[in-house]
């Protein structure tokens, strides 16, 4: 099974989380971070005195898949997270090793 | 001697009993009768002005995080520029040489209290000091303003609104307030407006109205497919203070229209028109309360907010003559109003951000209709007259306004910079910057 | 002429003397005292009214943040169903008619101000507009529910709330103001309560406690092993402004109860009021600064602002007699007791949000004993009878009422939408959406 | 009969001739008179001790979060150190026998109002009553003492803190108060100073910049090339609550500053000062609005809301003799000051934690300078050694005071505790425990 | 050695702690995320608009131990996470290469 | 390729971004987390009770590099984070099968 994480942009995580329903994934969990990348952070002021911000706020979506969906999984992601302007984010591919359902105790296939 | 332990009610008759055994001039004196009507004007003068800090908050309660700065900015700025307008020409095109016609002189303001201060043989004909009518005067101007600040909201351009507030608070305002208050024709006509429903609130929900019309809705507030999307506001707690600030503020803004405490009517006048006040505001927010949670389950804080303002709202054209339990009913239906007419509004697709035309239009416009309930001086007709001129003139006087500025430096926000935020946009700051921002895109 | 460059003090004493020479009647006349006395209603009376602010505002900085939105809803809604019961039969519950008794007459209130307005012959001997009283009084009862509203935060439901104020606002509240401040049994036997200890913050307090132990402690409060576990508040500005608004409400509280405004005595004495009210507050919150730094080392600032709360009630009952000193120490005395209080009370395992028991119920009785200390006119055996039946008769009508919604229509939040916050249980929305919610599970 | 649907002004007019057909007393009678006077001091103290709320807000709303419970603590017991240390001594040695010189007497506070409520034979000389004197006075201090807070904020220890407001309430502020107010040397020079743009506001922007001085940055402030390092404020809603606060706390602090209401003459005067404060914070806030715009593309709103109170602190010297518009000049001036102040300061390496130097300190000395244009019984001279003295006094005695405590208790928090927040070292606690600590750290 | 990621029920996080000391693992690092899976989100409204919040919260762990323990961890945390109820969340089990403890340099089983 | 994943004090951000920037590395995401260890908690205190606070804010940072420089990259992250004060925090480092650049579609050594 493979571990996706993503970072995108923030708007961009409603289709995402449609375009990964269409192809049946169901399940997602989604963090705020802050990204820092070739994408400049924004310039603030406060008081007389500009500052920049190094860190832009980015989504993390961490979806869990089976190997055979999983290739499927980063091109929708790739596809509708894309702006094509810079900052638009990466995909990294984990290999996991075992899954469980808390609710069911369910294991891998049968848990995702 | 005068016991404090005795009951309140009992020590009172008790008072009343020693005071009257005192010889005195019963009657209140000139001089005196002056320092009270002006103190009436500074003391709802400030209250008032405290109604600026209740729209900021209230306003800042229901946008989103990412343009409170923003909107703290425009309620402040906005206050600013209509005081100088106001000053610059605006008072006097209101009450200067109107004379049952349409328009004042364009003219600044200064005071004259000669009459009053001459060393020698003053007179108090004047009735109150020249300052303090127009401090009173000019914090209502301010209030129509913060009314579209409200509602055009998260999306217009700072300088180009606050362009607008010059022209609201320097031009429009004052021209429809010269028809009544400055002794125009609509007074001559017989329209009843005690403090300002249709002549300070409505004239703002028009302004506001026009505007959110011509600016168009946020990005994102109706999907494709016509469903109306919640943009909820970042605060909740931050707009209960505004609401409890502009009810307090109220009491000056109703009280003080009295425009005298000179006497023992006047006195009487202005607590009936306090209590009135006060009962409005209650009945409106119960109804408010009830009403959602018959109709939606659940009961919406935010509108039982904007019902506590309705039932203000719906008053003001006249909160002398009810009685308390009326004054409680007109505020209730203030409030059933409001709950539908903020739905009903976003079905025309027009993107009111905090409810301000529900509240400030259309219960403005209820409660001028109201008064010939209560008030025989006053009819229907001409009421219907009044609220229909000053709307068909605040829109259509907007309406250019809006428009011109449209057509030259533009009123709205690239997509881009709405996306982002006008705090990050416009002021370059974050109005919380340690709170997590970017949440508000997980809402959805 | 009087030149504004000369020194503060100096200058009001060469006021003096040009107006001694004025060769005017001396005294106040008739109507001029009507219009003082109207006036201090009124002004006391938005500045009580302002309280109404102080108690959403300190109580939602004190919640969870996933119950602030409902407790902003508890206290405006709270507010408005206190004045509209109060209208309908509160006021001649307490006014109407008791006669050295224990109960007026069930009867809505009307104003009658004939004698005042008469056109010709107009007396003043009712000393004041009648709705100004009213307007003063009524804002007095939201006082005693929201002193309710912060004790059962967070696991009420709203609407069996709101009918408890219905009953504590239109008859608790009413009979026992009545024994005394009516005029009843209470005010003939010598009691004094000047503002309230007792008969607005004991009765509220006492209505809290009752409805604390019946309601029980909020799920997770105190542990298995029968440890303690806080919840901290959620915003601590909150807090703090709110407790500034119930300072600055208080001199209306305290310095309007002097009933009267129409001479330089009453003028005097609500001086003296209004800086034995502030020197009481002054005095709770150092020394519940001193304390809880001496006892835990660190300084607590929920609790300081306590504090300074805990000094206003302290004063409440008697702020006429002492001297600012005085009155700094029986406020100092309160802040002290509120830091031993609130443990104490989480030992009986009740549980008090804000800990309004602590600051209401104890330093209202506390400040209610207080008063023979300066007060000759006081005793304390009177002061304990009025402690003690106005407790019996609150906590036991309170009990009734509160048992009747227990069994009726349920008191509690289930322990699902209490874990998941009346917010979104009872509102359907949150009260900071963009804040971070879920971050309150990390605490512990 | 006075008709309601009459338009305000014209009402007016037709009130006034039914008010000049009674036969009354022209004049005000001694006893109104002090009756006027009292309550002008009761509503302006009330005011002013709200301003204590106002500065709490705004320093809680421009510190980061992890030290907002402690601004909130140091600012609700700074006044209450305030109040307590003026009525031991400080009133006293301001006020009490300075006869044109230097000093009073140290002793405490005690009213003395016997020959106005006089069962027989009372006089009103005394013009109001002393509590209600003391009541204005003392939330004088508090403003002075707040000054302090804002800019040695999130590093300077708590109690040293408020020893040092012992001090500065106690003695600092008294003496120099005393050689103007008192009618000491300064007012017998003829010095201006009609609410204390200098006695107050310099004064407490001397003993800040001392502080801040001694005390040096926070760290990370200044990098080490030399550069600021902004730490912007948490919330921008608080702080523009707290400049809204402030603004109409100021209505008091000048308004009343007239010291008597019993004439026209004064009724006017007051009513004139209420309308150029207010117009002088309006020019402020929108002269820094342009500025910052113009200079920084942006338009800073922290900029803007230390312009309202630049545009506040210009006027108050004078408040009483420009016209309005120079009144708005005046407070430009101030908003234009500030914004160059604040990045000036940064330039030195003083760390002015919310820019109070800047508003309180160089305003004013602005406003203190200002007097002359439009007084002609004011001297630049006069003025300026006014400035001097005060200055020098209150910078040297601060010295000493902070390099005792330096010496002694120390003033400064450990670098870990500054890092870890005064919240979580001083108070124990958080002001936000739910909305993500520790996300400042990521700003940078 | 394991690292173990579950996605719980926020106040399920308590117990899952004072397990995991049980079998004596006395680490782990804690985010507040948002997940999205069969249970539906809340229904919220606002003024007159009802609408449904999709992401609900949930708390993520994140325990690296030893392989030995690494079974007994994912067993203590389905049984002590679980409630029965639709949301209880998910485990996911990765290879982890090396551990590192900045404060000593120290690294892999001495590291944790 | 590596994806690290560094738990470290949120106050040595800055040098570790710096640090990492040296060795070449200019992307890296962060999120702020709770974590638990040896480090005690903070004592609060409210309203009377004490109670401690079991989580502390620390900052977690993931970067994914090649397998060529993750060794380099531990290691300053080790150095520059490295206080020698408890609570430090840890570097866990995980096998990272794939990487891709969501504006370009690039993938692996390319997109990073
Ligand atoms: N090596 C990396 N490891 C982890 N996250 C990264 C890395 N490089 C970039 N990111 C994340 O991806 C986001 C976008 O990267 P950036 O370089 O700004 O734009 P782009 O991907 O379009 O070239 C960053 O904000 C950061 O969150
Ligand atoms: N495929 C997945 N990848 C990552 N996280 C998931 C995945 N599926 C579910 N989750 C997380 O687990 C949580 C619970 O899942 P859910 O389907 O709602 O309930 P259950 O696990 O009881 O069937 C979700 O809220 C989400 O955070
Ligand atoms: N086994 C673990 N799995 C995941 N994170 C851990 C683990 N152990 C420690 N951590 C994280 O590392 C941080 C520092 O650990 P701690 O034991 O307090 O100090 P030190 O690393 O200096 O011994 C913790 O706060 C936690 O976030």
């Amino acid at each position: 099974m493979k571990y996706i994480i993503a970072i995108i942009k923030p708007h961009r995580l409603d289709p995402v989380r449609d375009a990964l329903a269409q192809i049946g994934i169901n399940g997602m969990t989604v963090t705020e971070v802050q990204g820092y990348g070739r994408q400049r952070g924004q310039k603030e002021i406060y008081r007389g005195a500009e500052y920049e911000v190094h860190f832009l706020p980015k989504v993390k979506l961490e979806v869990a898949t089976d190997d055979a969906v999983a290739e499927q999984a980063v091109e929708a992601i790739q596809q509708t997270a894309h702006t094509g302007q810079i900052g638009d984010g990466k995909i990294f591919v984990l290999d996991l090793n075992q899954v469980v359902r808390i609710r069911t105790g369910e294991t891998d296939a049968a848990a995702l | 001697m005068i016991s404090k332990f005795m009951p309140k009610k009992l020590f009172v008759a008790a008072a009343g009993a020693v005071m009257l055994s005192v010889p005195a001039a019963a009657e209140v004196s000139a001089e005196t009768a002056y320092v009270f009507n002006t103190l009436l004007f500074l003391v709802g003068g400030f209250l008032v002005m405290w109604m600026a800090a209740g729209f900021a908050m209230l306003e800042a309660g229901l946008v989103r995080s990412k343009n409170v700065g923003e909107i703290c900015l425009k309620n402040i700025s906005l206050f600013g520029v209509a005081c100088i307008m106001y000053l610059l020409m605006g008072y006097n095109v209101m009450y200067n040489g109107v004379d049952g016609g349409y328009i004042g002189t364009f003219l600044p303001w200064s005071a004259d209290d000669a009459a009053a201060t001459a060393a020698e043989g003053a007179t108090f004909d004047a009735n109150y000091a020249a300052a303090s009518d127009f401090f009173f005067q000019v914090v209502f101007v301010a209030t129509a303003a913060s009314v579209v600040s409200g509602t055009v909201a998260e999306r217009i351009k700072l300088f180009p609104f606050l362009i607008f507030t010059v022209v609201l608070t320097g031009v429009i305002y004052p021209i429809q307030g010269a028809w009544q208050w400055g002794g125009g024709w609509l007074s001559e006509m017989g329209f009843v407006d005690f403090a300002g429903s249709t002549i300070v609130h409505s004239c703002g929900g028009w302004a506001a109205l026009i505007g959110a019309i011509i600016l168009g809705p946020r990005i994102g507030k109706f999907t494709e497919d016509g469903k109306v999307r919640p943009m909820p506001g970042s605060s909740m707690p931050l707009a209960t203070l505004g609401t409890f600030i502009l009810w307090v503020g109220w009491f000056g803004f109703n009280g003080s229209s009295q425009l005298a405490l000179g006497s023992a009517v006047d006195a009487v006048a202005i607590s009936n028109v306090y209590l009135n006040t006060n009962m409005a505001a209650c009945g409106g927010l119960i109804a408010a309360m009830l009403v959602t949670k018959l109709v939606y389950k659940k009961v919406d804080l935010s509108m039982v907010l904007n019902g506590a303002l309705a039932g203000l709202v719906s008053i003001t054209a006249g909160p002398d003559t009810p009685t308390p339990l009326i004054a409680t009913l007109i505020g209730a239906v203030g409030g059933v109003l409001v709950v539908f007419a903020v739905p009903a509004i976003d079905k025309l697709k027009i993107d009111d951000t905090v409810g301000a035309i529900s509240v400030h239009l259309i219960c403005g416009i209820w409660g001028t209709m109201a008064v010939p309930l209560t008030n025989a001086d006053a009819s229907f007709v001409t009421q219907l007259i009044g609220v229909a001129s000053i709307g068909a003139f605040v829109s259509l006087t907007s309406a250019i306004a809006w428009f011109a500025l449209k057509a030259t430096v533009g009123i709205r926000l690239s997509a881009e910079e709405e996306e982002l935020g006008s705090d990050l946009a416009e002021l370059g700051l974050e109005a919380y910057p340690e709170f997590g921002r970017g949440s508000q895109k997980l809402s959805f």
